[in-house]
């Protein structure tokens, strides 16, 4: 059922009574060329492109739970390509563009809103930092603009330019950068992947995976032995649960990230706004609440709830940035599990598993990548092999110390 | 008349004061004692506000904080506060308060227009249109949703009140006052534990408050307590989670019941509590029914009208219905007819129960085996549909203007299910209840389903430990006969905040949203600021009977802080402004600050970044009038933000080796080492000098901003890799000030302060340490150790003093080096210096780059095991045709540098490098940098282009050895 | 701290007078001049430093969590086998414990590198609640108890000196500036005394922070 | 918020130490096993092993056996300590 405007008028009148499931909720078949592994917008949007992409419809999705309900479901939005080593922006402006053109593609409005994401910076070094990230994304033909005080202030009139603390020195704007309704892009790419004939398949925990001869052959799920031609993971905090299940070890930890939202004001914040002097970001959600986070609790749990000194450090740099927020009410918190990478890229593509693919170590920013991520695992299970988009994010990177570390971090952010 | 709808006497307010305030402009009256929603009614203010999307008019309809349909805007200009509950608002004198999402006024609201849409502003709507054309989202569509979305108007101009934290132990936390709460907290009182007794509300007393007849009891209760030295009352104090470990967060409003905050009174107090035992006494929620037209200002709980009766004296109408299924509902209709009300009718969805023949004893007409099936009336209720339950016969119309509501209660599970406690489902109340606790918790009274004034408060003192007396009162029947949803024309609404209906909910399921968490995302339902305290429940009734199954597998969404939404500003607490985060200032700060230092923040350091001069144009004057002193004669610039670790033991030299990437075991006594560390995975991490004291005492330097991670990288290695070595260390960065002395007079500067020690090149050569006394010929002995340590390339010392003698030893140092025209220096000047010099800082050691990226490879340990060493051999790391650390000149010397440029090839768009550091010279004519090239030096004589896309700026550059200056490093020897 | 003006973190910062809010007792805040030094047992040094700080005229070294006073010097346990001991100003302390320890200990100054703030009176416990996160109730804490534990998010040692109760809080000195305008803050609410009996009045001096001045 | 009860210091916040990951895991002799050393690090949903550094007190690195479901903190000890999970 296409949706649009007169089907819309026609159905109200009809008293909504006429509207048709968004995706079939199927129960497994005994085989299929190929399964996803998670329902979270990656599997999905990898399942959306098999099919869309490479003609490859006989295609399962495998949800433990409710599709959309993980990460997907849980964070704050943000979309953008501002990335400073090459293999990443290329990747994620690749991934905007797919945004760009997404709804008219999926029949369905994920309310993807490109009204600019805006990093400040408070030192010279940290302005240093922003220019050589900016000039390589321009170097590659994607947008980035450098504001300096003055336009920061006129971008953004509810910022403390002059924080007693840390100054605003300017900031580094991607004006295509911006947010997206996460649940709906979960909703939309399961609609379009099931009217491209996908079976998804919900409440289908995976728990364990076979193999014969290093070739992986059938699932085995709470809904019974699945046999599968190729396998692809796309289960972000799971994945090393999954990868042990196949016998190989993935260079990734599980954390806890919050999340937080407000009560809904009037328009406030018009743009996604980052922080540089502590870990802050923020935005509005079209129903009128700031959704906003912070860094890591900083250690390892599979919970998706987090603690009060995560909570402390996010609200002081929020009222640190824009002093107005302190009258506002929080409304609500919540965690999600970060599949965190030691240089904090992801990985796309083989693993030593032969016909098992993985799409995971997203770390912070996996939303931003999920139609590029499903695009590429797509092309990575149809064709046996990386795209060059995705040719770096190995799983190999690490022992061949091709490590693609964007903020320099080292292993694991909480070791610094 | 003012006031026309208070009663003459009764309740908790005080009638002998009045309260001036404001609703719209409209000057009204009320009592101490009043909220802003109990003022309103005794009014007869009965229209509040404006729904979230449909913008239908809303009264009051509850009396306490889970309320979703009156919110205000609180006060005004930068102390306004949007979506106030005007139920939980304690009233003031001067209180002003508006309503809010409507335009242009209350009564008038032309958004009430979108209310003709209905039907297509079905839930999730948005989903399916505002596709075309797709430019017009962010242009036209979003910015109409945003405007009409959100509730109230935020302030947009700083906070001007602070708040403050407080961290607390107890024995036991007792959430909730009511008479479980009271019980269970003097009960573990009277035991002689550490209590905390938390309300939300500004009085204790909880559903007491509701019962004349127990007022004794309350009084003598809190004046128990009063007594007890180990049990501290917070009124007003809201916890709002319950995280791991027992740990709970509460926020405490100390200044919301006045007009503003009186001097040195913080608005609120977030407090932190590690209880060791926690009694949940939070009560319960009555619930709403979903009809059509259930949102009409009128319609308002059971217990929230008993409440404004007897807790505030107000009458909230004049002609009461009620609608219930539950017998515990009927003492509202009760006391209100008692005060005068007109009572017209019963509606009760049971055919018969004790309640229905009271009532009927009464005289009350009862409906029984009816239902409300619809409201009369324009912005208020004028009156209710009524009819025979499954029956088709035609309803009647009940002239009312108040329609009491109540669907049962929901025990106030919020904390204890945040806790990890299991919910299950309790027959009798048709509600869920806490099951076995997970941490050392325990839910009492209303909150576990316990209901009735004398078993909830005896449930509450059984968990404090017992042993105090109780109050008596009849037992409270709260048994429900379910009844979720009356279906009919209109629209019944599940969660009034946020317009969701009951057709919203089955529209979910039809399409394929029907799991709960899939159904409140799509329809919005119980995510408004009242997360469904009083619908929530319902809209997973009307799921469940979509789905075709008991409401008790549909679940509930889950519970998550903040159990009522929480200042943001109470959480930040001190830490806004300068305290954002804490300043560390080196001895010397003040006398920079005299010296009209600009400053720049490292690592929490504020170091003094230049010291403009009087006839200095711009920042560059001053920093080149600093470095060219340097170069020309001497400068002195304060580097006591060095981190320093002394490092003692027989296996210091050892333990040393294995955490620098180059050999310090060779080090003699009396001698200093430029030293690197790696990290593990073979990235560069810090670097500095490494003095050897003693044979078994070592002092090392950290880069400023990597003081503390460097200590800790050496305690743990030291705890967990090589227990076995005899190493000690201790942090001595603030006992020790630190000053270079750094020019061609820095000796002739030095030496006739130094005592004890020759600093003629022969006795005290480059690289040497040495302890000795600085005598400032005025009386002032300092004890000094000098490093012939140099950054800036030039012959220079590293004076380190114990910090108390810094300013003396600082202003020795400039009186002496007055004749050679000495002056300090700021960071600045000290980065030109070492860029000139191809020294490596920040910018280089940016923790991407490796030891042979920087040059550095030379200095690593051929042999032996150290942190990093491993790792850096991997191919990508080892990799020649990694970017190399360069110097880089603009072709025309006037041309400018900037850091953060692309190294490219004239006409290209490949980055083969950057430009990570920048100066102007002062030994070189003109900008000079620092980068990192593929092929480092192998491109000299390439013409290349600093590309600097973002200004639009492409500048010809030369590659250069990164030593511009001296690369034999002659004057620092000299 | 000896030879020139002790602290010079803290010039202009704790200014004599009355604070905050004006009705009921205030605490008292306040410097101590001392000496400081920290002592770090090496491998297989530790009764030879306990001897060597016995023949100095110190304590019995505490055990974790507590302070113990000698006739000449107080050791307040502050990690596993290392104290810091406290003396008098101008006692000399680093190079008579230096000289007795030998290679028993690692002996090192920090007088210049750490300053004590001390808070008294019936309230202290109330402001130290506002940034300290250890229990310091009376049944959990008390005179002679030592904590190790940051001051809001500086790390800090705080020790029970008296019943009144008083504390002696030790930081790092480039912080004391912050710590400063923290227990002023965290005074301000309460009201807080610095310096003798003569009463500053309600207006602030210096820049400590948490009164009139907003900072 | 997570407790850890410090063998030194007793019980204190999660807010006053640094976590530094999987304490199973030893920094090897041979160059062959530092890949797995740094990179390859468990990751159970379950009971884990791990390192805490009590950098806002006494400053030693304490070995925890903390389940990452529940946070739950069964046992803290010295490095030298070898706590075991619980079989459940
Ligand atoms: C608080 C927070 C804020 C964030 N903010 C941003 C942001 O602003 N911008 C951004 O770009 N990114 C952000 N992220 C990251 C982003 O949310 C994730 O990287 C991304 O959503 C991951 O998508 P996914 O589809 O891989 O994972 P998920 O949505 O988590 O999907 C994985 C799915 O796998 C399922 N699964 C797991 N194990 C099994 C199994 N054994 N069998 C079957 N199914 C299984 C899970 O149930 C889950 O549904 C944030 C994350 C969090 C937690
Ligand atoms: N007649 C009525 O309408 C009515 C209303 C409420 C209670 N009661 C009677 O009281 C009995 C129950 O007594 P009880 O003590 O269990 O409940 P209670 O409702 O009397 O008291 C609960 C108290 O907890 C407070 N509270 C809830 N959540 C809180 C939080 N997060 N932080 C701080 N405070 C919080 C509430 O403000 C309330 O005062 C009921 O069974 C009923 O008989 C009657
Ligand atoms: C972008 C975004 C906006 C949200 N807005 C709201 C909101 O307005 N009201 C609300 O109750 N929850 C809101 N949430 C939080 C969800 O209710 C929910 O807590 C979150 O998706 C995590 O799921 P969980 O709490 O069910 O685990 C929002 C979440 C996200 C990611
Ligand atoms: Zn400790």
């Amino acid at each position: 059922m296409r949706y649009s405007g007169l089907r819309l008028l026609t159905q109200a009148f009809a008293g909504n009574t006429g509207w048709k499931p968004a995706w079939r909720d199927t129960a497994p078949k005994s085989s299929y060329d190929v399964v996803i592994v998670g329902g979270g917008g990656h599997g999905l949007a990898t399942a959306y492109y098999l099919a869309r992409e490479h003609g490859i419809t006989n295609v399962a999705v495998l949800e433990r739970g409710r599709i959309g309900l993980g990460n997907t479901g849980r964070n704050t939005t943000i979309i953008r390509s501002n990335y400073l080593l090459p293999e990443n922006h290329n990747f994620y402006e690749w991934s905007l563009k797919l945004w760009e053109g997404l709804e008219q593609d999926l029949n369905y409005n994920a309310m993807v809103s490109q009204r600019g994401v805006l990093n400040l910076f408070h030192s010279d070094a940290a302005r240093h930092a922003a220019a050589r990230r900016g000039n390589a994304m321009r170097l590659d033909g994607i947008d980035a603009e450098l504001l300096d005080r003055a336009q920061v202030a006129e971008f953004c009139p509810l910022i403390d330019l002059d924080n007693a603390r840390f100054p605003v020195m300017g900031g580094l704007l991607q004006r295509r950068g911006g947010t997206a309704r996460h649940d709906a892009v979960a909703w939309g790419f399961a609609r379009a992947a099931d009217r491209r004939g996908v079976d998804i398949i919900q409440e289908c925990e995976v728990q364990g995976i076979e193999t014969e001869g290093g070739r992986v052959t059938a699932l085995r799920t709470s809904r019974g032995r699945i046999r599968a031609g190729r396998v692809g993971l796309a289960v972000a905090g799971s994945t090393s649960l999954l990868a042990g299940m196949a016998g190989f070890e993935v260079p990734i930890e599980s954390h806890v990230l919050q999340a937080f939202v407000s009560e809904a004001v009037k328009p406030l914040v018009h743009a996604v706004i980052t922080f540089g002097a502590g870990h802050f970001y923020i935005s509005q959600s079209d129903k009128g609440g700031l959704v906003f986070g912070g860094g890591l609790d900083g250690w390892n749990s599979y919970a998706q709830r987090g603690n009060l000194p995560a909570v402390e450090h996010v609200f002081a740099a929020g009222v640190a940035m824009m002093p107005a927020l302190s009258r506002l009410r929080a409304l609500r918190s919540w965690g999600g599990m970060m599949d965190m990478t030691p240089d904090g890229s992801p990985i796309i593509g083989l693993t030593p598993i032969q016909g098992l693919t993985m799409t995971g170590g997203w770390c912070y920013g996996g939303f931003k990548a999920t139609p590029g991520s499903g695009w590429c695992h797509a092309w990575t299970i149809a064709k046996g092999e990386p795209h060059p988009l995705n040719a770096a994010f190995t799983l190999d990177r690490f022992r061949q110390g091709r490590l693609l570390d964007e903020r320099g971090a080292g292993p694991f952010a909480w070791a610094q | 008349m003012s006031q026309p709808f208070r009663t003459a006497a009764g309740g908790h307010v005080d009638r002998a004061a009045t309260l001036e305030f404001r609703f719209d402009g409209r000057a009204l009256q009320g009592h101490p004692g009043d909220t802003l929603a109990s003022a309103l009614l005794a009014n007869g203010v009965r229209l509040v506000g404006r729904s979230f999307k449909l913008h239908r008019p809303r009264g009051i309809f509850s009396a306490g904080v889970e309320e979703p349909n009156a919110l205000a805007e609180l006060r005004t200009g930068a102390r306004r506060e949007p979506n106030t509950r005007m139920t939980a608002i304690e009233l003031h004198a001067g209180l002003e308060a508006a309503s809010q999402n409507r335009f242009p006024s209350l009564r008038w609201d032309l958004m009430s227009l979108v209310g003709l849409l209905g039907p297509v502003l079905s839930a999730g709507f948005y989903y399916k249109t505002f596709m075309w054309p797709a430019s017009f989202w962010e242009r036209v569509y979003e910015p109409r949703i945003r405007a009409a979305a959100g509730l109230g108007r935020p302030a947009t101009a700083p906070d001007p009140d602070h708040y403050e934290a407080m961290h607390v132990h107890c024995d036991v936390l007792v959430v909730g006052g009511g008479p479980a709460g009271l019980a269970a907290a003097r009960a573990a009182g009277a035991a002689g534990a550490r209590v905390m007794l938390c309300e939300q509300d500004f009085l204790f007393g909880g559903g007491l408050l509701l019962e004349p007849a127990q007022e004794a009891w309350r009084a003598e209760t809190l004046a128990a307590l009063a007594t007890m030295p180990e049990v501290t009352l917070l009124p007003r104090t809201t916890v709002f989670g319950y995280y791991d470990a027992n740990v709970l967060g509460a926020v405490e409003r100390l200044a919301d019941h006045l007009a503003e905050p009186p001097p040195h009174t913080p608005r609120q107090r977030y407090w932190t509590i590690r209880a060791g035992r926690v009694v949940l006494a939070t009560g319960a929620h009555e619930r709403l029914i979903a009809f059509p037209g259930n949102d009409r200002p009128g319609v308002m709980l059971a217990g929230a009208a008993l409440a404004y009766l007897r807790r505030f004296g107000v009458r909230p109408g004049r002609r009461a219905v009620l609608f219930a299924n539950n017998d515990a509902a009927y003492e509202a209709v009760f006391a209100l007819q008692a005060a005068g009300l007109a009572v017209p009718g019963v509606v009760d969805a049971r055919p018969d129960s004790a309640g229905i023949a009271a009532a009927r004893a009464r005289g009350i007409a009862v409906w029984a085996g009816a239902e409300v099936c619809g409201t009369a009336g324009g912005a208020t209720l004028r009156g209710v549909r009524v009819r025979h339950r499954g029956g088709t016969g035609t309803d009647t119309l009940l002239a009312c203007d108040l329609l009491c509501i109540s669907g049962g209660i929901n025990p106030a599970v919020h904390l204890a299910s945040q806790s990890g406690t299991p919910l299950h489902w309790n027959e009798r109340l048709a509600a869920h209840v806490p099951g076995a606790p997970v941490q050392a918790q325990l839910s009492v009274g209303a909150a576990a389903g316990v209901t009735g004034i004398a078993a909830a408060a005896a449930d509450g003192a059984r968990a404090g430990g017992g042993g105090i007396p109780l109050p008596d009162g009849p037992a409270q029947d709260a048994t429900v006969a379910p009844i979720w949803e009356v279906r009919g024309r209109g629209k019944a609404f599940v969660d009034l905040q946020d317009d969701v209906t009951a057709d919203d909910i089955r529209l979910a399921h039809r399409e394929g949203f029907g799991h709960i968490e899939h159904a409140k995302r799509y329809t919005t339902h119980a995510m408004g600021t009242d997360q469904g305290k009083t619908g929530g429940l319902v809209g997973a009734a009307v799921l469940a009977a979509a789905r075709g199954v008991p409401v008790e597998s549909v679940g509930l969404p889950t519970f998550r802080p903040f159990a009522t939404p929480v200042t943001w500003g109470a959480i930040a607490g001190h830490h806004v402004g300068r305290a954002y985060a804490p300043e560390r200032r080196t001895p010397l700060h003040d006398w920079h600050l005299r010296h009209a230092a600009e400053f720049v923040e490292a690592g929490h350091w504020l170091r003094p970044a230049y010291y403009p001069g009087a006839s200095d144009g711009d920042v560059w004057d001053s920093v080149l009038r600093e470095a060219r002193a340097v170069r020309r004669d001497v400068g002195i610039c304060d580097v006591s933000t060095l981190g320093k670790i002394d490092v003692q033991g027989a296996d210091a030299a050892d333990f040393l080796d294995r955490v620098y990437a180059n050999t310090l075991s060779t080090l003699p006594p009396g001698r200093a080492r430029y030293g690197l560390m790696l990290r593990e995975d073979g990235i560069a991490f810090d670097d500095g000098t490494v003095a050897r004291l003693t044979p078994d005492r070592f002092l090392l330097s950290t880069t400023t901003a990597n003081a503390a991670a460097v200590l800790a990288h050496l305690e743990f290695h030291l705890q967990t890799a090589w227990p076995e070595l005899d190493v000690a260390l201790a942090s001595v960065t603030d006992q020790w000030a630190a000053m270079s002395v750094a020019g061609p007079r820095s000796r002739e500067t030095l030496a006739p302060l130094i005592e004890g020690l020759d600093l003629s090149n022969d006795a005290f050569p480059f690289m040497a340490v040495a302890d000795a006394v600085l005598n400032d010929g005025r009386g002032e002995i300092c004890p000094v150790r000098l490093f012939r340590i140099s950054f800036s390339g030039e012959l220079a010392y590293e004076v380190a003093t114990p910090a108390g003698h810094a300013e003396a030893v600082w202003k020795a140092i400039l009186r002496a080096g007055a004749e050679f025209g000495i002056i300090p220096y700021g960071t600045e000047a000290l980065g030109l210096l070492r860029i000139e010099k191809g020294h490596v800082a920040g910018a280089e050691l940016n923790g991407q780059t490796t030891a042979a990226d920087l040059g550095l490879a030379r200095l690593c340990k051929k042999r032996g095991d150290y942190i990093g060493r491993a790792l850096a051999q991997r191919p990508g790391l080892a990799d020649p045709a990694r970017p190399a650390l360069v110097g880089l000149r603009p072709l025309h010397r006037s041309d400018r540098l900037r850091a953060g440029a692309h190294l490219v090839l004239p006409g290209g768009s490949d980055s083969l490098g950057w430009i990570s550091s920048v100066t102007r010279g002062v030994a070189l004519e003109g900008w000079i940098g620092l980068g990192f090239l593929r092929g480092g030096l192998g491109r000299a004589g390439t013409p290349l282009h600093a590309a600097f896309p973002l200004l639009g700026e492409a500048v010809e550059v030369e590659v250069v050895s990164p030593h511009f200056f001296d690369p034999e490093n002659q004057r620092v020897r000299d | 701290m000896s030879a020139t003006e002790p602290h010079p973190w803290l010039a202009g910062a704790l200014v004599p007078g009355r604070f905050g809010a004006a009705a009921g007792e205030p605490v008292r805040l306040g410097t101590r001049a001392c000496e400081l030094v920290q002592v770090l047992a090496r491998r297989d040094g530790d009764a030879a430093l306990q001897a060597a700080i016995r023949a100095a005229g110190g304590p019995d070294l505490p055990p974790p969590g507590h302070a113990a006073q000698g006739e000449r010097m107080a050791a307040l346990w502050t990690q596993p086998r290392g104290w810091l001991i406290q003396a008098g100003p101008d006692a000399g302390l680093a190079r008579r414990l230096a000289d007795a320890c030998g290679p028993a200990a690692a002996v090192v100054e920090q007088t210049h590198g750490r300053c004590v703030f001390t808070l008294e009176g019936a309230h202290a416990r109330a402001v130290l609640a506002r940034l300290c996160r250890v229990d310091l109730h009376p049944r959990a804490f008390g005179p002679g108890r030592v904590a190790v534990t940051p001051l809001s998010e500086i790390a800090a040692v705080i020790h029970q000196t008296g019943a009144a109760p008083g504390f002696d809080i030790i930081v790092a000195s480039s912080y004391a500036r912050a710590v400063a305008g923290m227990l002023a803050a965290a005074a301000a609410p309460i009201g807080y005394q610095v310096g003798g009996d003569q009463m500053g009045g309600d207006q602030m001096g210096g820049d400590q922070m948490g009164g009139d001045r907003v900072d | 918020m997570i407790q850890i009860a410090c063998p030194y210091c007793g019980p204190r916040d999660e807010a006053e130490f640094a976590y530094r990951g999987d304490a199973t895991v030893h920094r090897p002799a041979e160059e062959a096993g530092f890949h797995d050393y740094v990179y390859a690090r468990a990751n159970p949903r379950g009971w884990h092993l791990e390192w805490w550094h009590h950098t806002g007190g006494c400053r030693a690195v304490l070995k925890v056996l903390r389940h990452t479901a529940t946070h739950e903190v069964r046992a803290v000890g010295l490095p030298a300590d070898r706590p075991e999970p619980p079989s459940a």
